[in-house]
């Protein structure tokens, strides 16, 4: 039992490095991040960034094309808009909005979702008949119109969407959390940590909420984004955040009026939100497979 | 001589939904069990899967609660002594060592988790753990790495620190070493004894397999869909087995010897099913010398001087000539 | 069987209500019905008549014991919008919701299930990857975008399909394309993922063992379980389509329940706005019955105790 | 006696993200026709992964290489058609959860009807005739009333004899068995071993039994080939090996067992210090060294196997020094 | 299209009900006058009232208006029209059992009464010259006897009128399919309708209208915006068509205690908004061919609108600034801006609002909602537009917003004064001077921000025939194809 009968590395690298390797390895992850930290700090940096004031009109110099058209001009790279705001000033701006609206709803709902999907799957019994019913009733309440309905009534505006959306997309997180807590919930360790006396807080949050956190991640992630696309199918129904507010949503909305004809207005916010909404999911695939225990066979 | 931990008459039911149209149905894991336990024994239990083994394991821990019945330790009820008070005096170790650790805490913190909970600082904490890691056979260096870095074994001996470290009177063991190699079963059953000499711990030792059980209990009960149908010291029950069930239990063992070839156990093919108990001896279905009274009378249970035994044979015969 | 079908109907009609009492409370809190039925030009007295005139005044769950009545007798109140029944005017446009949301829900079917058992037969592969692609990609692009986009090439460039409207089946082919490419991504990856569990399985290595045919290995053994998922979430996506359809039939002028849901939520129209949550949660624990039962033949474990 | 399987020097390789695992490294066993061949060893020393690799049904991201891999004369390797052919019908398997093992969509009549129809052309009647009589067979009562069962209703016993039944089937020549009683109780694994025993005594079945149990082993094999680590280190007969284990790592196991009657209640066991070796990356010389009370720098070395009459052993000791661990 | 003679007709609006009592939206006053006819008809080039359904009308005293009626006009159901048609409809739309929606149309009627079968007298509230306007316009005729029999909602389903197109088929937020009615009294003031069919589809949004014109599904649209009307006029097949009208855009402002926006409540800051916005660039950049800037509340055109001797502001942020900072306000503040409709316009003002520190929050809703929100007094700043109903006489406008009515949301008592005086004056001249204080004190105390008026822009095929009318009515009856 001396080193000089050791075989081989034995151990082979550890879990951490392990994982560190399959994080570098993974491509869709790697690329995501690079494009959502991309995105997030062209954010940040909006103020530095933007040639432009966003909000800052010219009703002379509307709908300048950007420059890779014939008469595009350097000052308007992105060209300007129907009310001759900059064009890419606006984009940088929005992706302000954009990352907030996810965010914002992301954090509500999944602070809801979150709570009662682990209420139920740990508590199971009556919590969980009860959570799964309001769980129905909720998926039963078409989404897209409660939420048109409330801001109809209330009135849009960003706070208002990001309420609205953050009160009613809980349930991924709830359905998602319920299962993954039902599994981890019946594995010994739970059990273990029952029998040291612990408290239920305690187990929630120390034993099970670890455990889960990697499908917490993915489903915030796909909640992110699909909260981004919600609030641009909003502002689409003009039921969202209101103008001027450069969210990327409601630049697309405004610019279908020009889609025939100038067509790059429509189609840059549109490629911005499909960037940022791909980076987003890309980063959450790409989660989910490093953290899988068997990866991808 | 009053029992260190004792179960009286307890009942534990579960109700069951199988498929979408059938109706819910009550399945009795634990029937009308009665268990007593001394000080410094080990206790093994033996039983075929589905028989209530984890079950009574989890009511004698507190995890559960029994629908009747008693569970007392050291005269207490169980029930009203409060999850930490009981929680020093009782621990288990579970059978997976893969699903008993947490994977997102690091052993140390893992083996700290019961000092955690009764109060105690972090430091001394991480002072009684890493102890108790050593005293375990685990090096210093394991406490900051974290279980999947481990093999089956030694993770098992962590589950066993977290066990050991709030110095409990009682270990409970859920099949401790059922998914283990023999090899590595051989080290944990040596580290439960070594364990037990020196800290003088009371076992309960569950298992199927009887080959260990014999190695390492001082009593044995065995039981058969919830209930236990014979229990006795492991001197008597394996040399004069008297239940038919822990007959054919023991006949069943194979032991390697080779060229004796597979035994006939005589049990039929009746499988039992928690959710469709036999009327009577629920062990009749697949007795070879059931008779009509073991069809219609639930035995009792006959006491003798180191357990007792609940078979129509030794109370009186199974009625007319066996079926 | 029976006892499973009255409990389904139970919860069906308790979601059912409790959707429709939370719509109630909702809509009512959120403005004064009786300034919209007084409508255009109304003076405070009129208001207040009209306030009178439909029990605008009594308690909230008066109102809703009274709409509950009703409701039990079929009937939903009347439009303050198109002050018609309302029952005719959402029957006569769920049809052509449904068809659509049935349509899209098939599409996406279509494509995402041969795509999602090829990336799960052969992993990391060129389909795999392909797939992978497509599913990531589609999700990014927001419907309406793509709606317009679909009208841009196929109906004004290359003339082909019509742009609004709903009348012959050709009127169906973009937005079906529109609703149906959104939610596919979502069956292919269950669809592969599921797959690829299944693949893995004891019983599928059984059925190799047999010697049989990789067809009949993924076809036959193992596909079948890997549907059990998918008909779940289909139930819940064709939910959402229906709910989901708003912005698609707004843009393509379709006249169905989700455009018409879009119109009484602008004109505050409270009848018709409830009678559709109530008829959408309704279909929607329908739906998810109707799955129940699929998967119960699918997969015996949840059929035969 | 031709041996109905021959296996040499077979490697099965693992692409994994630590690198390649090396599960199977250079096996060799030939079965003979009727014998029990029995692969014992402790988890993850490659015992599936041969049996797998038999039937070709390895993961994707497993290579398989062999000098030798023939079945009544035929080339294994040579053709994944003739294969398909070949398994579930000449050579079958029975897997060790029974839980898992058949698929729960369809009834056991399907599922084993399915494989005769498959290979033998059979009509559905032949076919459930077939089924009903070797579910007889297998112990299994009111057999005609089981085929329309789902698996799920079945107990674990009563399916690893579903699993026997299917196998037998189209009369196979082998049998491959990977630890069929493992997941099932001491009773029941008493009455499946016995079972199979018997239906090799009937129908004259060689059978490939994989376990871990060396009590399974002592009873129902006929020879015994103990591996280590992807390798065999040992192997004989049953008797032989029991009576006299060569190898270090045998005589380790067999010290680790408490053996009721022999073993004193409450003793220290036997033990082997350490644990098994990543198989991931190259080993050279013995791969128990490491573990072993008798080792010495030549076990780095290539090791020569050893052989008393047909057991064979491959350590550097003839015979063990008197040196405990 | 052109080949079968038929207009397939887009419109974004649904009307809740076809019966033109019964609805409030322009689709609605569209159908109204195709399948329908009114009492007189006003001639949109000239502005000069002629009969149609009567031949006749006279003042008997100031409430008293007596009608002649047309002989041999049939409905489309075949009843025949005469006195009873007059009086019932009338009569029933003034009771409020109906629940008539459009109420300012029929309020000033008192009630109708048959002197014989084809005379009739309509009795007025108060006295009300503008009783000719209404009943040229929204005040259409119901055949009694169908009507009697199948209420509003039945008229809402097939729709039987006397006008030069009949309903031929209706489903409900859908389409209405019309035909050519071939027995249209030959005296009509409308000619004889040429087009076969007529196809009103509901297309709810913009760019699918302006897709279906350009792929050819549709033959006409209108109220196109100014951008994308510029840029279809590159389409080949296509004709854009544009044309002011009567309907004037202004802001307005609540200046009262219980504003919303206390900040309105000083007239520095309602000068620097006046100040703040670039009207004159607005009209050429965003609003159209033919829209004018407004120099005073009301539309240039309207009996009494005057133009001269009111205060002008011209456009300059730094005195807006100026402004802004002498009333305490140099870093701006927010408000809500509440707007229904030209909602790049509202959007284009944010912006000239934002320049000069002022903040505007958008909110947009339905115009029934932001009118209760105004009316409640919730809402302190809008952007509104009004038609006057075609009405060319401030009467029909300015006191609207300005006479203590519940839409005022200043009640500054001098101009409540100046119009009441305006309204109830019999001589042109001195109702001029009432009109003229009203608008010289409501630009002085800066209470609104007349701001232009405004074009709609109609897109058609480039075949049809067709005039753009202040009034915003296509007249189907009148086009033909090339
Ligand atoms: C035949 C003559 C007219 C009738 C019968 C009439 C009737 C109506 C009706 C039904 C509405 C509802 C909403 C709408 O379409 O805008 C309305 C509201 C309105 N009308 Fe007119 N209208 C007429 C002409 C005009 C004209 C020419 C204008 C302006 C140029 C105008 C300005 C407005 C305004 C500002 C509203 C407020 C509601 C809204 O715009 O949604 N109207 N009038
Ligand atoms: N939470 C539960 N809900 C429903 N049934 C349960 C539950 N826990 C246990 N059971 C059932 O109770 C019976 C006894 O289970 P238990 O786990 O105690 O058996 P066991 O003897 O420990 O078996 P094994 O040897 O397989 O661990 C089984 O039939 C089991 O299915
Ligand atoms: N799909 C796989 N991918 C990667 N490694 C694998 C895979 N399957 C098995 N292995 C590894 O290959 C080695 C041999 O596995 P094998 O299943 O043959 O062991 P075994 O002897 O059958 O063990 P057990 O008794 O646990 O069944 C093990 O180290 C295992 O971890
Ligand atoms: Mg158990
Ligand atoms: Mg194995």
């Amino acid at each position: 039992m001396t080193d000089a009968f050791a075989i081989v590395d034995v151990a082979g690298p550890t879990s951490g490095v392990l994982l560190r390797r399959r994080i570098f390895a993974h491509k869709g992850l790697m690329l995501g991040t690079i494009l959502l930290a991309l995105i997030v700090l062209m954010a940040v940096l909006a103020p530095l960034l933007a040639p432009h004031d966003p909000y800052a009109q010219d009703l002379t110099r509307r709908a300048i094309p950007p420059i890779w058209y014939e008469n595009g001009t350097w000052t308007h790279i992105l060209g300007t808009d129907n009310l001759g705001r900059d064009y890419l000033s606006r984009i940088i701006y929005g992706a302000r909005i954009s990352l907030l609206i996810g965010l914002a709803v992301m954090v509500i709902s999944g602070l809801i979702g979150t709570a009662l999907g682990l209420a139920a799957g740990y508590f199971g019994g009556r919590t969980d008949m009860f959570v799964t019913f309001i769980v129905t009733v909720r998926l039963a309440l078409p989404l897209i119109l409660v939420a048109l309905a409330v801001v109809a009534l209330i009135g849009g505006s960003l706070w208002v969407v990001i309420m609205v959306l953050g009160l009613l997309k809980w349930d991924r997180f709830a359905v998602v959390m319920r299962a993954a807590t039902q599994q981890v919930r019946s594995l010994d360790y739970v059990a273990a940590a029952e029998s040291t006396g612990a408290s239920t807080l305690r187990i929630i949050v120390g034993e099970v909420l670890p455990n889960v956190l990697p499908q917490l991640i993915v489903v915030a992630s796909v909640e992110a984004a699909s909260a981004i696309l919600l609030e641009a199918a909003l502002s689409f129904l003009g039921l969202g955040v209101q103008p001027p507010l450069p969210s990327w949503g409601l630049m697309i909305a405004e610019a279908k009026a020009y889609m025939f004809f100038s067509f790059w207005l429509i189609a840059i916010p549109g490629v911005a939100l499909g960037i940022l909404v791909l980076a987003i999911n890309m980063v959450g695939d790409g989660i989910r497979d490093v953290t899988a225990p068997a990866g991808r066979s | 001589m009053s029992a260190l931990l004792e179960a009286k008459e307890v009942t534990r039911t579960f109700w069951v939904g199988r498929g979408l149209f059938a109706k819910k149905r009550l399945l009795t894991a634990v029937n009308n069990l009665d268990l007593s336990l001394d000080k410094g024994e080990v206790l093994g239990l033996v039983g075929e899967s589905g028989s209530g083994k984890s079950t009574l394991a989890k009511l004698l821990l507190g995890l559960l609660a029994p629908n009747s019945g008693s569970i007392t330790l050291a005269g207490s009820d169980v029930g009203a002594m409060g999850r930490l008070a009981l929680a020093r005096r009782i621990q288990p170790v579970f059978q997976d060592p893969y699903s008993s650790l947490n994977p997102r805490k690091p052993v140390a913190s893992i083996v700290a988790l019961p000092l955690a909970v009764q109060g105690v600082g972090a430091a001394e904490r991480r002072k009684r753990a890493v102890a108790m890691l050593e005293k375990v056979g685990l090096a210093k260096r394991h406490a900051d790495v974290y279980p999947n870095e481990l093999s089956g074994g030694q993770r098992q001996r962590v589950a066993i620190a977290r066990a050991l470290v709030v110095e409990p009177e009682i270990v409970l063991l859920d099949e401790p070493t059922s998914a283990l190699d023999v090899s590595v079963q051989s080290q944990i059953l040596n580290l439960l004894l070594d364990l037990r000499r020196d800290l003088g711990l009371t076992y309960v030792f569950i298992s199927h397999n009887l080959a260990v059980v014999e190695h390492i209990a001082t009593r044995v009960a065995v039981m058969y869909l919830g209930r236990i149908v014979e229990m006795a010291d492991r001197e008597t029950l394996f040399r004069a087995p008297r239940h038919p069930y822990t007959r054919a239990l023991l006949e069943s063992v194979l032991t390697p010897e080779p060229g004796l070839g597979v035994p006939e156990t005589g049990l039929g093919l009746a499988i039992p099913n928690p959710l469709n108990s036999p009327s009577g001896c629920v062990f009749h279905p697949r007795c070879e010398e059931a008779g009509p009274r073991c069809k219609a009378e639930v035995p009792r249970s006959l006491r003798s001087p180191d357990g007792f035994v609940a078979c129509h044979l030794y109370d009186g015969g199974v009625g007319r000539a066996a079926a | 069987m029976l006892a499973y079908a009255l409990k389904r109907l139970g919860l069906a009609l308790l979601v059912a209500l409790t959707v429709s009492a939370l719509a109630f409370v909702a809509l009512r809190a959120s403005g004064d019905a009786a300034i919209a039925i007084a409508g255009e030009g109304a003076r405070a007295e009129d208001i207040e008549n009209v306030r009178k005139m439909y029990g605008l005044d009594r308690p909230l769950i008066v109102q809703y014991g009274d709409w509950l009545g009703k409701l039990a007798r079929g009937d939903f109140g009347e439009s303050l919008f198109f002050k018609t029944d309302v029952r005719p005017l959402v029957l006569e446009k769920l049809p052509t919701t449904l068809y659509l949301a049935f349509f899209s829900l098939l599409f996406a079917l279509v494509i995402s299930i041969p795509l999602g058992i090829l990336a799960a037969v052969y992993p990391n592969s060129w389909v795999d990857r392909l797939c992978l692609s497509l599913a990531v990609l589609g999700q990014a692009m927001p419907n309406f975008f793509f709606a317009l986009i679909l009208i841009m090439v196929f109906a004004v460039t290359l003339r082909w399909l019509p742009v609004s409207g709903s009348d012959t089946w050709a009127h169906f082919v973009m937005p079906t394309i529109a609703l149906g490419y959104y939610i596919a991504p979502a069956f292919m990856r269950l669809v592969r993922a599921g797959m690829i569990e299944v693949l893995a399985s004891d019983y599928v290595r059984t059925a190799r063992a047999k010697g049989l045919s990789p067809r009949s290995v993924i076809l036959k053994h193992a596909l079948r379980n890997a549907l059990v998922p998918v008909v779940a979430l289909a139930a819940v996506q064709l939910g959402f389509l229906l709910g989901g359809s708003v912005v698609i039939e707004t843009i393509f002028a379709l006249d169905g329940a989700g455009f018409l849901a879009y119109q009484s939520i602008t004109h505050k129209d409270l009848p018709v706005m409830q009678a559709l949550l109530t008829m959408l949660s309704f279909i929607y624990v329908g739906l998810t019955l109707i799955a129940d039962l699929i998967n119960a033949w699918l997969d015996p474990r949840i059929r035969v105790g | 006696m031709e041996p109905i399987l021959s296996v040499a020097n077979l490697r099965v390789d693992l692409k994994t993200p630590r690198g390649t695992l090396h599960a199977v490294r250079g096996i060799s066993f030939d079965i003979a026709p009727g014998e029990t061949l029995c692969l014992v060893g402790e988890s993850g020393c490659g015992k599936s992964m041969t049996a797998l690799s038999l039937m070709g049904l390895l993961p994707g991201s497993a290579t398989r290489t062999s000098d030798t891999l023939t079945f009544e004369g035929r080339d294994l390797t040579r053709s994944m058609k003739e294969l398909m052919r070949l398994r579930g019908n000449r050579m079958a398997m029975i897997f060790q959860e029974p839980m898992t093992a058949l698929n729960p969509a369809y009834t056991i009549g399907d599922q084993l009807a399915e494989v005769h129809r498959h290979h033998k052309n059979s009509t559905a009647a032949e076919a459930r005739e077939r089924a009903i009589f070797l579910l007889e067979k297998v112990g299994i009562t009111a057999a005609a009333e089981r085929l329309s069962q789902y698996p799920h209703q079945l107990s674990g016993g009563l399916r690893q004899r579903v699993m026997i039944a299917m196998s037998l089937m189209c009369g196979p020549a082998l049998l491959i068995a990977d630890e069929p009683t493992t997941a099932l109780d001491v009773t029941i694994q008493a009455q499946i071993l016995r079972l199979l025993a018997d239906l090799q005594r009937d129908l004259g079945v060689s059978i490939l039994l994989i376990t871990h149990d060396l009590g399974v082993v002592a009873r129902v094999a006929h020879r015994v080939a103990v591996m280590y680590a992807g390798e065999i280190v040992e192997s004989a007969t049953a008797a032989d090996l029991f009576r006299h284990p060569r190898h270090p790592y045998t005589r380790g196991l067999l010290a680790s067992i408490p053996i009721p009657g022999r073993t004193p209640p409450g003793e220290r066991l036997g033990s082997i210090p350490g644990t098994v070796p990543s198989l991931i990356g190259g080993v050279t010389g013995c791969a128990f060294r490491d573990r072993c009370g008798y080792a010495e720098p030549r076990c780095a070395e290539d090791v020569p196997w050893k052989s008393v009459g047909s057991q064979r052993w491959r350590c550097i000791h003839e015979t063990l020094p008197a040196v405990a661990a | 299209g052109k080949r079968d003679n038929s207009i397939r007709f887009a419109y974004d609006q649904v009307a809740e009900s076809i019966d033109p009592y019964m609805n409030n939206v322009r689709i609605g006053v569209i159908l109204g006058q195709q399948v329908w006819d009114t009492l007189i008809y006003r001639d949109p080039k000239t502005n000069e009232y002629k009969g149609q359904l009567a031949t006749a009308w006279k003042w008997i005293d100031d409430r008293t208006l007596e009608v002649d009626l047309r002989q041999g006009v049939k409905f489309h159901n075949g009843e025949e029209f005469d006195a009873d048609d007059v009086v019932y409809t009338l009569n029933f739309v003034v009771k409020p059992d109906s629940k008539v929606v459009t109420q300012q149309n029929v309020d000033w009627i008192e009630r109708a009464e048959k002197i014989d079968k084809y005379k009739a007298r309509i009795i007025t509230k108060r006295p009300f010259p503008a009783a000719i306007e209404y009943l040229a316009g929204p005040v259409v005729i119901h055949p009694n006897e169908y009507y009697e029999k199948v209420g509003p909602r039945g008229m809402n389903e097939k729709p039987v009128g006397s006008g030069p197109y009949k309903v031929v088929e209706h489903q409900v937020g859908k389409l209405v399919r019309m035909e050519r009615n071939a027995d249209y009294f030959k005296d009509s003031p409308k000619p004889q309708p040429t087009i076969q069919k007529v196809e009103i589809r509901f297309i709810p949004d913009r760019q699918t209208q302006i897709a279906e014109i350009m792929a050819g599904g549709v033959d006409m649209i209108m109220n196109v915006a100014l951008d994308q009307a510029t840029q279809i006029k590159a389409v080949p097949q296509l004709q854009v068509v544009s044309g002011e009208t009567m309907r004037i855009a202004f802001l307005n402002f609540n200046s009262m205690e219980n504003t919303p926006s206390p900040q309105l409540r000083d007239i520095r800051v309602r000068k620097a908004i006046l100040h703040a916005i670039d009207r004159e660039t607005m009209v050429k950049q965003v609003v159209g061919e033919g829209a004018r800037v407004l120099k005073s509340q009301c539309f240039p055109s309207q009996f009494g609108c005057a133009t001269e001797g009111i205060e002008q502001y011209n456009y300059d942020p730094a005195k807006a600034k100026a402004l802004l900072a002498e009333a305490g306000f140099p870093n701006g503040f927010d408000l809500d801006l509440y707007a229904y409709r030209e909602r790049n316009q509202t959007e284009a003002m944010i912006g000239y609002l934002r320049a000069v520190g002022i903040k505007a929050n958008l909110r947009f809703m339905q115009y029934a909602a932001m009118r209760e929100t105004a009316r409640a007094g919730k809402a302190a700043f809008l952007h509104q537009t009004w038609g006057s109903f075609s009405v060319n006489d401030v009467s029909a406008s300015t006191p609207v917003y300005y006479k203590n009515g519940p839409d005022d949301l200043n009640r500054d008592p001098e101009v409540i004064a100046a119009l009441d005086k305006g309204d109830s004056s019999i001589d042109p001249e001195a109702r001029k001077a009432a009109y003229k204080e009203a608008l010289a004190r409501i630009a002085s105390q800066a209470l609104s921000v007349p701001l232009f008026s405004l074009t709609t822009y109609y897109v058609a095929t480039k075949d049809l025939n067709f005039v753009a009318y202040p009034d915003e009515m296509p007249r189907f009856w009148e086009m033909t194809f090339r």
